[in-house]
């Protein structure tokens, strides 16, 4: 049997979700982001609810998922998207609202945004691409930045009593009694992003559920802000980032 | 039913300017409520919960952990097409400026209603019409005006609530009521606007295609948004909103005249101050001064053409506010050097007298 | 008619609500009613005032610098509004607490006791209209029945039952005020 | 034991050429070409087309949704 | 030592714009960075952390989670009678508007740097210079001015960062340095100031006796503070604030001028735009038309007067601007009618061409 | 012995700090922050570092703190007290510095500063008055707002579904790694007087031991925001506010 | 066992009339006046003096520091 | 003498830094230069481009709609500058990776095949210089010996031995390039 003969309709596997269209990203190669939005398209597209998802976009890299993603989406004022998701899914409570956020947006200058959303148990789900660097503006430090890690704010590595400790977020919104499901995840291996895929649905289906906010936390590479090839990014990253951002649930209720 | 039973009485009431502002945000069909406490104006928010509004007519009303969370959930909410507002004093919404500039950018109609204080900084709590420049000129980051309707009443905070919307609507654009600690806080005679249901989702797709209520088949994602990354879309975008604020300038200015037909001198003032210098022109007629007043409702957009008529007619202007000096520049603008154009403010919560306003009029005017 | 006046005292006094029956009271008569409250912080511990006028005109400024009336219930209230009074206008007092009495010759002024009435007829509540009598009595700018029914009006239902003792109280007022010029 | 037989088509446009699937290839079936595409970048392509199993690792894995899977089963 | 031999050569450099300001800051004795990432400005606060100014001068750089944050650490700082500063672009610059008028209120001395781009909301990273009217006209609440340097070259970075620092506390005000994304991203020669100490304690008891440095026996306790609860003592510290900005513009009007002797037309440009109209001009002059520029250096204090003055001689004048239009009206108040001034812009992050500002200058004023 | 003989200098055992003046407070009767205000006087006095401490004063019922204690204040921006106090603390490294901070000021809307400040580790003393309310503004609900509790924001009570959760920030604060002392107390009795006077000073002492933030909560009331007098809101919070913020350190390293 | 007898010293002016040194007090020494201060609080006040200890609790819990208390060893 | 360029590619082919070592070599001769790059999130995975200015006289705006010299690495730049050449300017670009060519017979156009060259010697470290090199061979703007200087001082002092390796690059790029129309 050649290959001609297996590539036909009939032996599809896999192949990019409807809900993803064919503007090409603006992502490095590698990034992270790029599974993650192709994790959220198959799940609209699975859970057929194209017309029934709104994502909020933040900024940072990920500002441009609008073009990516073939559903409505709002873009918010850095840091902010939890406001902009409260808002949205009060008034429109049978919809499904994400917002798509990165370290620096929901760990830094959104913290309070984050937090308070997360405490008054907004029933949107939280997806937070934590890769430990300011990707968008060019590699510096993050909130999650780790001990020692080099960015191009804290050149010769973190130094806890100059930048302080790598903040561990997703732990403080685990204890928040708005919470319903916190959990930790990476898109680095095949096992990983399949994972990664029930977790991001059990956030999306959790939200009609009036159970409150669920937050996947998505440990992710940015081999830009790192300065490694994307292979080299992921093997970083499983030691690196992993021990101090251990995989798995904080909260499932 | 019982909503309608609450609010559509159509008696005449006694209450504070920011009571009438709750209570016409509700009849007016306002979607949502949000916002952090701050004096003058708390009792906007405090009105609205004890109004329960979400019983009667659905709408969300929700206490925010900072202004800024307000202004953005308000950015989230009119991204829907809600018929969202917030209100705060000077200071919160100085913190309101980046996401106001947002909203502009986004083309996301709303209301915001700064009940204004004296400052800079925490300053004091009195009445002050200091942050005209901020929310005429702009206070946030980039090209853009704010629609502005300055209520002298406390029926006109209740009437603006309404018109508001439906500028905001009309342009998608964000409108502020800019008023002050005593109209917020004084009771008067108000009758409350008719009721009106909020929007349902079907009309709201009609009246807002553009709203983020989930990709239907039949159209494209819709998209909120103020990012352009290429500067030619940027400009692209400012154009639209500079044509936008020309047909604003052409067609929605609002102002009031007062004793201005055989004026000699005239007194520009709004909000409470003209309400103020509209007793100093009474008292510079007894006195055989023939003074004016023009009261420009529509701070922005300003009725330059109005008072630049005037400029060829009277012998001089004055430019009464609570502040610094702030609208002069505007009549300034206006006049073009026609006439002198002087100015008498006061400043940081101290109200003017009528009579330090004549004083003034006569001093700095007449010599 | 316009009456020009402002009602200054301690933050517990209830000079806030006592401007606001006023101006119900204005209200219920047809008049143009304007009230406007100090507010804020200092109100905290410190005094509070409200400046209520009643008119059958269009009000313009609803900011004072000068009254028909004062009634002043505290020693700093006193001392920050006497001067205020328009000469031949009218100020009115509680004198329980003062040290330091009004000297003006050129206005009416008039003391009624209603603390010490309240405090010795276990009448605290109704203590606002016994001043508000005091003030109907010496400047009848609205009538006694207009009064009730803006106090109605003002009042939750359950309260109404109330009414009957207010209208008393106003009575009472109408009786202690005396002129001590 | 049922075996699989796989192919896949890369999208070599949209092909950044992250190496990501060559990586995670059980069957060391893909590498990067020598040649690049119109954004510059070397895509990747089968190189030992026949040990593909069609498992679609490299699919899961691949960040700009490129990679479309096809497989079937040998009899 | 190791400082003196890092910071004080008087070599010609090649530097960014951005670099520039880090350079300079330290070597003008700055205490303190304060800041958060944002495009076009990053390398500021990237520049610093390289330099490692903790380890020479002592000067502390941190990285704040959010603009709010970063203002009120300059507020902090200030307040100890020290030396410091926050950088921005645009959005992060509306994020500081409260903190702007707190400091104002509190009268602490400061310098903050907006490396414009393009706006409303998230807009463009592309060059503007459309946040004039907030910089100028006040983007916080209440009556304030900030003086306010617009830097043409990478070299006036430099300058003024150390000049900005001597206003700031020769007034007590926060100083804006407005520049653009293009100012802060090109490089240029540059000769960088000479390095002086930061100051002692001693020298702060001596420059700033209002400093919070702990209540020593000799004195009362030093409060910073923009509270004023009484109207009048409100009022008081406005007249304070009034009677300073009446000094600033006496003293401080800094401009630059070009051509203008002969000029029959003149534009007014600040900042990148005035190196393009530079160009203009002998555009112009080689066709024969006689153009002149002025380029205003301080935004505010506006060089009134001196404009004021050229419109008794010229013909016309056109103010040209990255935005839609906003120095223009400080041109308009200072022609006050006296000749036409037209506008010519670009907004949202295009720059204009010297040949299309030609192309504007001959179609309006001439044509 | 007559009175007269007893109140004679030789015989006193307590009176007002020097280190407060004579200034009335504004504060209404029975207001908690008197009290704590007072602590912080008495410890002052008896440290001996009147000239090395700087206050920093909330927006918030303790906006005025500065017209009370003869120390060098610095008055924030509304929540913004601790992003102040780190660059004073950070220029000033010899210097005591402590914010005094509302639960509005601390938990709404300077959360993020809050967490931050704490999380970077700033050697700072953080005294934090939560009388689960916005006193100065009128008495508006806050993030500390028990569920049920009435305020003019909500008139019939805390709601969870509508305000969210009652937001337990030391709790987070204490997960933080920058934090070295957290602890919670209260001042209505002497006993309690006389803990939260030690972890006060305690706070004050680490401070220059460069072991990082020290927070103390002191569980406080609000007679006018609560509308009972100031006894009963002394039972009011035993009974209701001590179960959900349980008194006693969280941490103590 | 030693005895002690104290005095406590009410600032008159200054105290608000809380009512919390009333409460705290273990011998009930003190209780509000019914006369007012100039800010009309009906201050605090030893209405039974001879029972005061000088335990100072009246001064810990006042919010207002307006007690000052003094104590004697009685032998 | 006043040269304006604009170096245009693919964000990792060097072109800001190409652009750099130009902007030092005129400074080693005493020229006024201004460098200015595109910035920002559309050099990731897109295109990048730096205008250089070399000049005898203060220079006036560093923005340029048009460029005596343009220097054009990939497909989409060339696509947008070649428009922007002066009449009589100079084009130069690498051919690699291009399908369709320059069109202007007006001005001069240059082909450098340094991509080839560099793949195939494995020197893709000096690929900017061996560009340099052919400019500096048909717009010998600055000496060579500037430009070695310009490098040594933007180079951090470990990479000085680099120094050799790039003079040799610019030789072979001066060899390397060819007029083709
Ligand atoms: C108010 C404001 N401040 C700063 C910025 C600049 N900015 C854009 S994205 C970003 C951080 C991006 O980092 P992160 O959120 O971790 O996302 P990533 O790019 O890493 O996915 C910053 C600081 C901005 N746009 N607005
Ligand atoms: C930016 C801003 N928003 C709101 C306010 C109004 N405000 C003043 S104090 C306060 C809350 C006070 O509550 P808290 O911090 O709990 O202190 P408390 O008065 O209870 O001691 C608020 C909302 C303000 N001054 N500034
Ligand atoms: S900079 Fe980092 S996060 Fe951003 S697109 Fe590149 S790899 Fe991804
Ligand atoms: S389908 Fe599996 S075997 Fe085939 S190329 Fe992809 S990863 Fe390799
Ligand atoms: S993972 Fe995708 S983008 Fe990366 S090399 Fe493979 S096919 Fe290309
Ligand atoms: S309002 Fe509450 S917190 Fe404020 S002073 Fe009064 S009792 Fe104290
Ligand atoms: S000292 Fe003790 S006994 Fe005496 S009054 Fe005070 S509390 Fe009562
Ligand atoms: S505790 Fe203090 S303020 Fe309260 S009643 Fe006693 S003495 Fe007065
Ligand atoms: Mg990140
Ligand atoms: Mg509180």
């Amino acid at each position: 049997m050649n290959i001609a003969d297996i590539i036909n309709p009939a032996n599809l596997v896999m192949e990019k979700t409807k809900v993803m269209n064919d503007t090409p990203m603006h992502y490095c190669p590698g990034c992270s982001h790029g599974v993650v939005h192709k994790l959220i398209g198959e799940i609209i597209e699975e859970m057929d609810i194209q017309d029934k998802t709104i994502g909020i976009a933040p900024v940072g890299c990920a500002v441009f998922a609008y073009q990516y993603l073939d559903i409505d989406w709002q873009q918010a004022a850095h840091g902010r998207a939890p406001a902009l998701a409260t808002a949205v899914k009060r008034l429109l409570p049978d919809r499904y609202v994400f917002t798509y956020q990165g370290d620096g947006d929901l760990a830094a200058i959104g913290t309070a945004e984050t937090i308070h959303a997360a405490n008054r148990g907004e029933n949107i789900t939280i997806i937070f691409i934590n890769n430990g660097i300011y990707g968008m503006t060019g590699g510096q430090m993050a909130p999650t930045t780790l001990q020692g890690m080099k960015s191009s704010t804290s050149p010769t590595g973190r130094d806890i009593p100059r930048n302080g400790f790598p903040l561990n977020i997703t732990n403080l919104l685990a204890q928040l009694e708005g919470t319903c499901y916190v959990t930790r995840q990476s898109v680095h291996t095949v096992a990983s992003v399949r994972k990664c895929k029930k977790a991001i649905q059990k956030g999306f289906e959790n939200s009609m559920l009036n159970k409150g906010t669920s937050v996947i936390e998505i440990v992710s590479t940015c081999s830009s802000g790192w300065k490694m090839t994307p292979a080299d990014s992921n093997d970083w990253m499983v030691e690196n980032m992993f021990p101090a951002y251990p995989m798995g649930d904080l909260k499932n209720i | 039913m019982s909503t309608e039973k609450k609010h559509n009485t159509e008696e005449v009431r006694l209450m504070k300017g920011n009571e009438a502002i709750a209570h016409a945000a509700i009849r007016c069909g306002c979607d949502g409520y949000f916002g952090y406490p701050i004096t003058p104006q708390s009792e906007i928010m405090e009105t609205l919960m004890d109004l329960e509004p979400w019983n009667t007519t659905g709408m969300v009303v929700l206490q925010a952990e900072s202004e800024t969370a307000s202004i953005n959930m308000v950015y989230g909410a009119a991204g829907c097409g809600k018929k969202a507002m917030t209100s705060s004093s000077s200071p919160g919404v100085s913190l309101m400026q980046e996401g106001i500039s947002y909203m502009v950018g986004a083309e996301l109609p709303c209301v915001i209603v700064n009940v204004m204080r004296g400052g800079p900084g925490l300053g004091t709590i009195q009445p002050s019409q200091a942050d005209y420049f901020q929310t005429v000129k702009g206070g946030g980051h980039g090209d853009y005006k704010l629609i502005t309707l300055a209520p002298a009443s406390v029926q006109e905070m209740a009437d603006f609530m309404v018109k508001s919307f439906d500028l905001a609507f009309k342009y998608r654009t964000p409108v502020m009521i800019l008023a002050d600690g005593i109209i917020g806080q004084m009771m008067e005679k108000v009758v409350l606007p008719p009721f009106t249901p909020r929007w349902t989702e079907e009309e709201i797709r009609e009246q807002t295609p553009w709203a983020t209520l989930g990709k239907t088949p039949d159209r494209k994602p819709n998209v909120i948004n103020s990012l352009r990354l290429e500067a030619a879309d940027m400009e692209k975008l400012n154009l639209v909103l500079q044509s936008r604020y020309r047909e604003i300038e052409q067609k929605e200015v609002l102002f009031e005249e007062f004793e201005c037909a055989d004026a000699d001198y005239i007194i520009v003032a709004f909000g409470i101050t003209a309400r103020i210098c509209q007793k100093t022109v009474e008292l510079a007629r007894q006195k055989g001064i023939k003074a004016g007043l023009i009261r420009p409702i529509t701070l922005y957009p300003f009725p330059t053409a109005q008072i630049k008529e005037y400029a060829d007619k009277v012998k001089g202007m004055i430019s009464v506010e609570m502040s610094a000096g702030q609208m002069i520049e505007d009549v300034r603008l206006a006049v073009n050097g026609k006439v002198p154009v002087e100015f008498y403010g006061r400043m940081g919560g101290i109200v003017p007298s009528p009579e330090e306003v004549l004083e003034a009029l006569e001093n700095k005017l007449i010599g | 008619m316009k009456e020009e006046i402002i009602i200054a005292g301690f933050g517990g006094q209830g000079v806030l609500s006592m401007g606001k029956i006023l101006a119900y009271s204005g209200l219920m008569q047809g008049q143009e009613v304007s009230w406007l409250p100090s507010y804020g912080p200092e109100q905290r511990g410190g005094t509070a005032n409200a400046t209520v006028i009643l008119s059958d005109e269009r009000i313009s400024s609803p900011v004072l610098n000068s009254f028909d009336t004062a009634i002043v219930l505290n020693q700093p209230s006193l001392e920050r509004f006497e001067c205020k009074v328009k000469p031949g206008g009218t100020l009115i007092f509680d004198g329980n607490g003062f040290h330091k009495f009004p000297t003006r010759t050129d206005i009416n002024v008039y003391r009624i006791d209603a603390t010490e009435y309240a405090y010795a007829n276990n009448a605290s509540k109704t203590m606002n209209m016994i001043i508000l009598g005091g003030l109907l009595k010496v400047r009848p700018i609205v009538k006694v029945e207009n009064v009730l029914k803006g106090l109605k009006k003002s009042l939750p239902e359950r309260h109404h039952h109330l009414l009957d003792m207010n209208e008393k109280a106003i009575h009472i007022g109408m009786d202690l005020i005396r002129k001590i010029n | 034991m049922a075996k699989f037989k796989g192919a896949v088509v890369v999208n070599t446009e949209r092909c950044k050429g992250c190496d990501l699937c060559v990586v995670a290839c059980p069957s060391t079936v893909l590498s990067l070409s020598n040649e690049a595409n119109a954004k510059g970048y070397n895509f990747s392509h089968m190189s030992d087309p026949e040990s593909c199993v069609g498992c679609a690792a490299c699919a899961y894995v691949c960040p700009d949704a490129c990679i479309t899977v096809y497989k079937v089963k040998l009899q």
